[in-house]
């Protein structure tokens, strides 16, 4: 599934079809379902881990409590409209002006309801607070615009979330608490999976942790909730349950980024080039984004900030590793964050032999 | 003090009180201002006492009590209208709520931090290690940028430092 | 109604000659830019803070139309062709469609931007607060005339930093202007911040009048119980933009230095700390959420009370509440923080007191209600819009239980659902109260009345509108449709397709509005007759006197020995006469 | 509701003040207007604490998180300097309250002789900060991206370059306050010359006096803060 999605992101500007497909793997059953079941608020939605269904129970006590109170008023204001709309000019009015009795009653009941509320909400908050020693480790972090999600307990197992594609960003095993710490790179981002009703900042310069555990096997759709910029609407992913005993062979496979048998260098640098978040500012069909594209690359003059360079291996490694040495004139204002530790010599190699393709 | 009153059917009305006048003896103004600097060096010896963490509070304990006196006598809240003066401690009652409140989520949150084996701070604790503090944000200015990596490598090693046994 | 005069009325026909009145009794452009008559400022703000709504509308039907699809290229395809329909060649689409996602933050960033400094937190207050006070106070003017104008000015002075934020590369931070993505993004955020400063100072000063103006300028017998309940929340507001304004001041100067010199306060990069942006951003702006909101409650008291014929029903929970909300919205700001980083500790003692806000919220409307009960119920235009606001409001504030509840917040925080809660209650509330009481105060402003047949059409374009455009954003909001994508999953499609088709409703309704009022103004509308001092039957000052008034309000000192909801056709019958 | 229509003077209760040269049209007493006057600058000193209020919650937060820090680079500030300033502040105060005696009393050259020696001492402060700034500024002890004190040797552990704003911010706010002072100082100055000033109609005066000691007040604070705290 992943390696098909690899296959469209040459019309980058057009992301319409890419979206759709991210919509059509997200959804279970595997295509966009029909229209009334996208306007009522539970098909759609699926309880998807142990928080869920308390998160929707007190959703639902509320919603039956305003309900009540919405009909109640609306009801009764209605029916005041009616009897006693203006019948001629001189129609007496009553001279009430207060009741005591009345007033205590719907300050102290909408009071007393307000503090079951609260006490209910608060006790199911508190659980998320509070992780489970034994949970699985994840480490997410935020960058504009991709997450990149490790784990620990795998070494060397890395998933990204791509800007073209809703990809797998997070793979965790059903009936297992999972806690993720999360930091951010450059801005505010906000880590939320709408499916397991968890969500958290994740702030720059600290790390903040929620955790979860999923009950249900498949495919829900992750978002960047905190506004963090130009493609803030693309940091989106998809996190994978999978049955526990599939899982660790699952994230072994899904996070190796090794070059394959058979696979020419090149190709392999595409691969990276879309799963390690290059494409959400590099372009490949010389659209411009908010890096320089990389079509025709290869070999140009370059002006920076720095005096003139030409694009050779040097410059692209010193790109990728240090990215704010040497600045392309036009991209001043954009920061790249620094790759270093996260692609390795041959990672590079291959991006490079990639970018050599693109004419 | 002159109070204006003004008369409806008889009666006064309400809300009709208009300014408040008081003239203070000439000696209670030295005698403020030979207050205020004898605490202004009580503050001095204060700081050069050393009392540890009670340094602080003890240090505004003393500035409250001079900015007390500029209040009664100086701005003359002792004999004014008392709504000046609610006005006033209805100012300190919201800015105390402004500090508390906000301190008290740092506090907390400091201690849930090290609860949940994260900290406030980023340390080097990830592999890979994260990026030099100053990202590229601040590019345009090499020069600075230099400078300014220089000046927090330090502290960013302190950090871990402290923050290493909680981990 | 417009023929029914109150007795009082009548005893001024005979006592006194119509005088010119305040819109015609000095003349000349420089009469009105440097006017300190407290009426001719409140029509200033009136026009300007209406001219702004436009620009932020038109920003919002801009990106609604974006959100038609769930790819984002509509306004990249608009910019696009925009030359050929002028009669150029097209545009360079490419470079459109690379720049469509910056586009649309900038379109949200202006809506928010303009919508919350320069529309919604001055409207009431600076048009009809400026207007009505002290025509409901007896006085002749505000405390300070021309505080008020240099106010005035500061706001002319705010909006042109806005304006000029526009024409400067836009602004892309979202009007809350979160570090550290302020502080690094390459739009005009520091002139924006300076603009938004300085309005703060239009705010204080505005503020500060009023609370001096209701405390030191009633008339002899108004006291604080007689006051009408636009005063009471009036007064309320003013309270909280004293307060809570001069904090956003030094925030934004935080801010604007954070990002000019780096000095590491809210910069993680340098040492600082985001989620402390947060906390004295909110400090401000929660209780400016009451700012907005508070006159709106004043203004649908006194419609209520006058198209119902009524006394209105417990006056004294009803102001005691507009001060209760003032000082408890001090203590709830960090209910926007509950997935920020925030500690958990922290969040349930926001959760708890922001469950008290909803106490005193839910006695006006209760009273509100009650007040129809056996009133003379005339659905005017200014009724309608009050009876519209009661239904959108309750909305707008039961939705809000849902988000003040910790758990349910962590889900719904940041998608739609919120937008929709804030919609319910600023558009809903405020601005809905705001259309209301221009409509209810027209003829005492202008001396013109509107077409009432075009104006009811206008007020149901704009009730069905409204709902159509928000009411799914809620269901949205609960299927976890974050908020500000400009691309976003197919699946919401047809929900963001009905909100756009609700949103070209309502604005297709608020341009009839404006459309009719503006020509209520045409010379050729120009009433045979002038308009009596009361044509609703208001029983409290401001109809008691000339319509339009006089330059100084009153012929001679009004004085007040009674309440002013104290209307003729209330039935005194078997009732011990007290006064 | 009634209304009677003669004139306002009619109403003004027996033993009130008369209305002297500076009432406004839409007041009805004198005392009306120095009520709504001086409440008015109350509400404006509740503003100011409010604003203020939020550069010390930055100071307490910096503390707070870098408690070292404080303290290492609060020993760079000028102890003396800002000593003397507090007296010269304080000083200034009284005669303030003076003038505004002064103005109750009717003694027109006090207010005069008082009025001048507050602008005095508001220059000395000036003057002393200004050599303060100075050295601050030769060390490279500057705000933000500006610091560089390191490379004048002096070296201080952790982030000094955020005490130093919140230095900067916090003196150089109350430093705008002071020069805004001296502006209506000499304002009010002028006027008292002209003999404006007198037990029926000091407001100016009085309020002016609110401010100055409002600038006093902060300063109170400021100071232990920033030069003295362990």
């Amino acid at each position: 599934m992943i390696l098909s999605m690899l296959m469209a992101p040459e019309q980058a500007a057009k992301a319409a079809e890419t979206a759709q497909k991210a919509a059509e793997t997200a959804t279970e059953a595997g295509k966009t379902p029909p229209p009334w079941e996208t306007l009522t608020p539970w098909s759609t939605l699926p309880q998807a881990s142990t928080f869920a269904e308390g998160t929707d129970n007190v959703y639902l006590f509320i919603v039956v409590l305003s309900v009540f109170f919405f009909v109640l008023i609306m009801g009764v204001q209605g029916y005041f409209m009616w009897k006693y709309r203006r019948l001629s000019e001189d129609q007496k009015t009553s001279s009430i002006t207060h009741n005591g009795k009345l007033e205590f009653l719907w300050s102290a009941i909408p009071a007393v309801l307000l503090v079951v509320i609260f006490v209910w909400g608060e006790v199911d908050f508190l659980k998320q607070a509070v992780p489970p020693s034994d949970a699985i480790q994840v480490r997410v972090t935020g960058r504009q615009w991709y997450w990149t999600v490790d784990y620990p307990d795998h070494p060397g197992v890395q998933l990204t979330s791509s800007v073209d594609d809703s990809t797998v960003t997070m793979m965790v095993p059903k009936g297992r608490p999972v806690q993720l710490t999360m930091t951010s790179e450059d801005v505010l981002h906000s880590f939320y999976i709408p499916a397991f009703r968890v969500k958290r900042d994740v702030v720059p310069g600290r790390y903040t942790t929620m955790w979860f555990e999923a009950t249900q096997v498949g495919e829900f759709n992750m978002y960047c909730a905190e506004y963090c910029g130009d493609q803030h609407s693309a940091m989106v992913g998809v996190v994978k349950v999978l049955e526990p005993e599939l899982f660790d062979a699952a994230l072994a496979e899904a996070g190796r980024l090794e070059q394959d048998e058979g696979e020419s260098l090149a190709d392999f640098g595409k691969r990276i080039y879309s799963r390690r978040g290059c494409n959400a500012c590099h372009s490949i069909d010389g659209s411009p984004k908010t890096g320089p594209t990389w079509k025709g690359l290869w070999g140009k003059q370059e002006t920076t900030d720095k005096g003139t360079v030409t694009v050779d291996d040097n410059y692209v490694r010193e790109s990728v590793l240090e990215p704010n040495a040497q600045i392309v004139s036009g991209f001043n204002g954009v920061k790249m964050p620094s790759y270093k530790g996260q692609l390795e010599d041959k990672h590079i190699t291959a991006l490079i032999e990639y970018i050599k393709t693109l004419k | 003090m002159s109070e204006t009153k003004l008369h409806l059917h008889g009666k006064p009305v309400e809300g009709f009180v208009e300014c408040h006048e008081h003239i203070s003896p000439f000696k209670n103004y030295i005698a403020v201002f030979v207050a205020l600097l004898v605490l202004t060096g009580l503050t001095y010896a204060v700081s050069y006492m050393n009392l540890g963490p009670a340094s602080l509070p003890v240090a505004m304990l003393v500035a409250l009590a001079k900015a007390s006196l500029v209040c009664a006598y100086f701005m003359h809240l002792a004999y004014d209208d008392k709504y000046h003066v609610f006005i006033f401690l209805s100012t300190l009652i919201f800015v105390g709520i402004f500090f508390t409140v906000t301190m008290f989520d740092l506090n907390s949150r400091a201690e849930l931090s090290e609860e949940q084996g994260t900290f406030f701070m980023k340390d080097n604790d990830r592999e890979p290690p994260p990026t030099p503090v100053v990202s590229g944000g601040h590019g345009e200015e090499g020069g600075h940028a230099e400078g300014a990596a220089g000046a927090e490598a330090a502290p960013a090693a302190e950090g871990e430092a402290k923050a290493a046994p909680a981990h | 109604m417009a023929d029914d005069k109150s007795k009082n009325d009548a005893d001024h026909a005979e006592t006194h000659e119509r005088e010119p009145s305040y819109l015609v009794a000095t003349k000349g452009l420089k009469s009105w830019l440097f006017t300190v008559d407290h009426k001719r400022l409140g029509l200033m703000y009136l026009g300007s803070t209406l001219l702004f709504f436009f620009i932020g509308g038109v920003a919002a039907i801009m990106f609604r139309t974006e959100l038609l699809t769930p790819q984002g290229d509509y306004i990249a395809q608009m910019l696009a062709a925009l030359p050929t329909w002028l009669g150029g060649t097209a545009g360079d689409l490419d470079a459109a469609l690379a720049q469509s996602a910056t586009t649309y933050n900038k379109l949200f960033t202006v809506h928010g931007a303009v919508m919350v400094f320069l529309v919604i937190i001055p409207s009431v207050p600076g048009s009809l607060g400026n207007f009505l006070l002290p025509l409901m106070l007896g006085a002749k003017d505000v405390a300070f005339p021309r505080l008020n104008l240099l106010s005035f000015w500061v706001y002319t002075l705010g909006a042109l930093f806005f304006i000029y934020t526009l024409f400067a590369g836009g602004l892309d931070t979202g009007w809350t202007f979160y570090t550290p993505y302020s502080s690094s993004t390459g739009t005009a955020v520091v002139s924006a911040l300076f603009g938004a400063f300085i309005l703060g100072f239009s705010s204080i000063l505005t503020g500060l009048n009023f609370m001096v103006t209701i405390h030191k300028m009633r008339a002899p017998g108004m006291t604080w119980n007689r006051m009408p309940l636009f005063c009471w929340s009036i007064y309320a507001t003013a309270v909280i933009q004293v307060l809570a304004t001069p904090v956003l001041a030094i925030t934004l100067l935080l801010l604007m230095i954070e990002r000019t010199l780096h000095i590491g306060i809210f910069d993680p990069a340098m040492g600082g700390d985001p989620v402390l942006f947060q906390h004295f951003f909110w400090f401000y702006s929660h209780p400016a959420v009451y700012i907005m909101i508070l006159p709106g409650f004043g203004i649908i008291s006194e419609l209520i009370a006058v198209h119902s014929r009524k006394h209105i029903f417990g006056y004294k929970a009803i102001a005691l509440s507009s001060v209760a909300i003032a000082i408890i919205s001090f203590v709830v700001w960090g209910h926007h923080m509950f997935v920020s980083g925030q500690s958990e500790l922290a969040g349930i003692v926001f959760s708890f007191l922001t469950f008290a806000v909803a106490v005193p919220t839910a006695i006006k409307v209760f009273s509100w209600v009650a007040t129809l009960y056996k009133g003379s119920i005339e659905f005017n235009t200014p009724m309608l819009y009050a009876l519209m606001f009661l239904f959108t409001f309750s909305i707008g504030g039961l939705t809000g239980v849902f988000l003040g509840t910790l758990s349910v917040d962590v889900h719904l925080h940041d998608t739609y659902f919120v937008v929709a809660h804030f919609h319910y209650v600023m558009m809903g509330g405020t601005i809905i109260a705001f259309i209301g009481g221009i409509h209810h105060w027209w003829p005492k402003m202008t001396g013109r009345m509107y077409n009432e047949g075009q104006a009811k059409i206008g007020a149901l374009l704009v009730f069905i509108g409204f709902n159509m455009t928000f009411f799914n954003q809620f269901v949205m909001g609960q299927q976890g449709m974050p908020r500000r994508y400009y691309t976003y999953n197919p699946q919401f499609q047809q929900q963001h397709l009905l909100s756009s088709i609700g949103s070209y409703i309502l604005f297709a309704g608020l341009l009839l509005t404006a459309w009719y009022l503006l020509r209520s103004l045409a010379k050729s509308n120009a009433p045979k007759e002038p308009l009596p001092d009361s044509p609703w039957g208001g029983a409290s000052l401001e109809w008691d006197t000339q319509t339009p008034p006089i330059e100084h309000n009153f012929h001679g000192q009004p004085r007040v020995d009674t309440d002013p909801y104290n209307f003729p056709q209330i039935d005194r019958t078997g009732e011990v006469d007290h006064h | 509701m009634s209304s009677d229509h003669d004139s306002p003077k009619a109403h003004r209760p027996e033993g009130a003040q008369e209305p002297h040269a500076f009432m406004a049209h839409h007041f009805n007493t004198p005392g009306q207007q120095a009520g709504a006057a001086k409440f008015g600058m109350w509400v404006f000193l509740a503003t100011e604490i409010l604003m203020f209020s939020g550069l010390f919650l930055a100071y307490f937060i910096v503390r707070m998180h870098y408690p070292d820090m404080v303290l290492a680079a609060h020993e760079h500030l000028n102890k003396v300097a800002g000593g003397v300033n507090t007296v010269v502040l304080i000083t200034s105060s009284l005669t303030m309250a003076l003038a505004v005696r002064a103005a109750q009393v009717g003694n027109t050259p006090a207010i005069k002789r008082n009025l001048l020696l507050t602008i005095a001492f508001a220059f000395v402060f000036m003057v002393v900060k200004y050599f303060e700034y100075t050295a601050k500024i030769e060390h490279g002890m500057l705000p933000g991206k500006f610091y560089n004190a390191h490379e004048h040797g002096y070296l201080i552990e952790g982030h000094p370059h955020i005490f130093f704003a919140v230095y900067f911010c916090m003196t150089g706010l109350h430093g705008i306050h002071v020069l805004i002072g001296i502006g209506v100082l000499t304002w009010v100055y002028l006027r008292a010359a002209k003999g404006q000033f007198g037990p029926s109609y000091y407001t100016p005066v009085e309020n002016v006096g609110l401010y100055w000691h409002l600038v006093d007040l902060v300063w109170i604070f400021l100071f232990p803060l920033l030069y003295l705290v362990r």
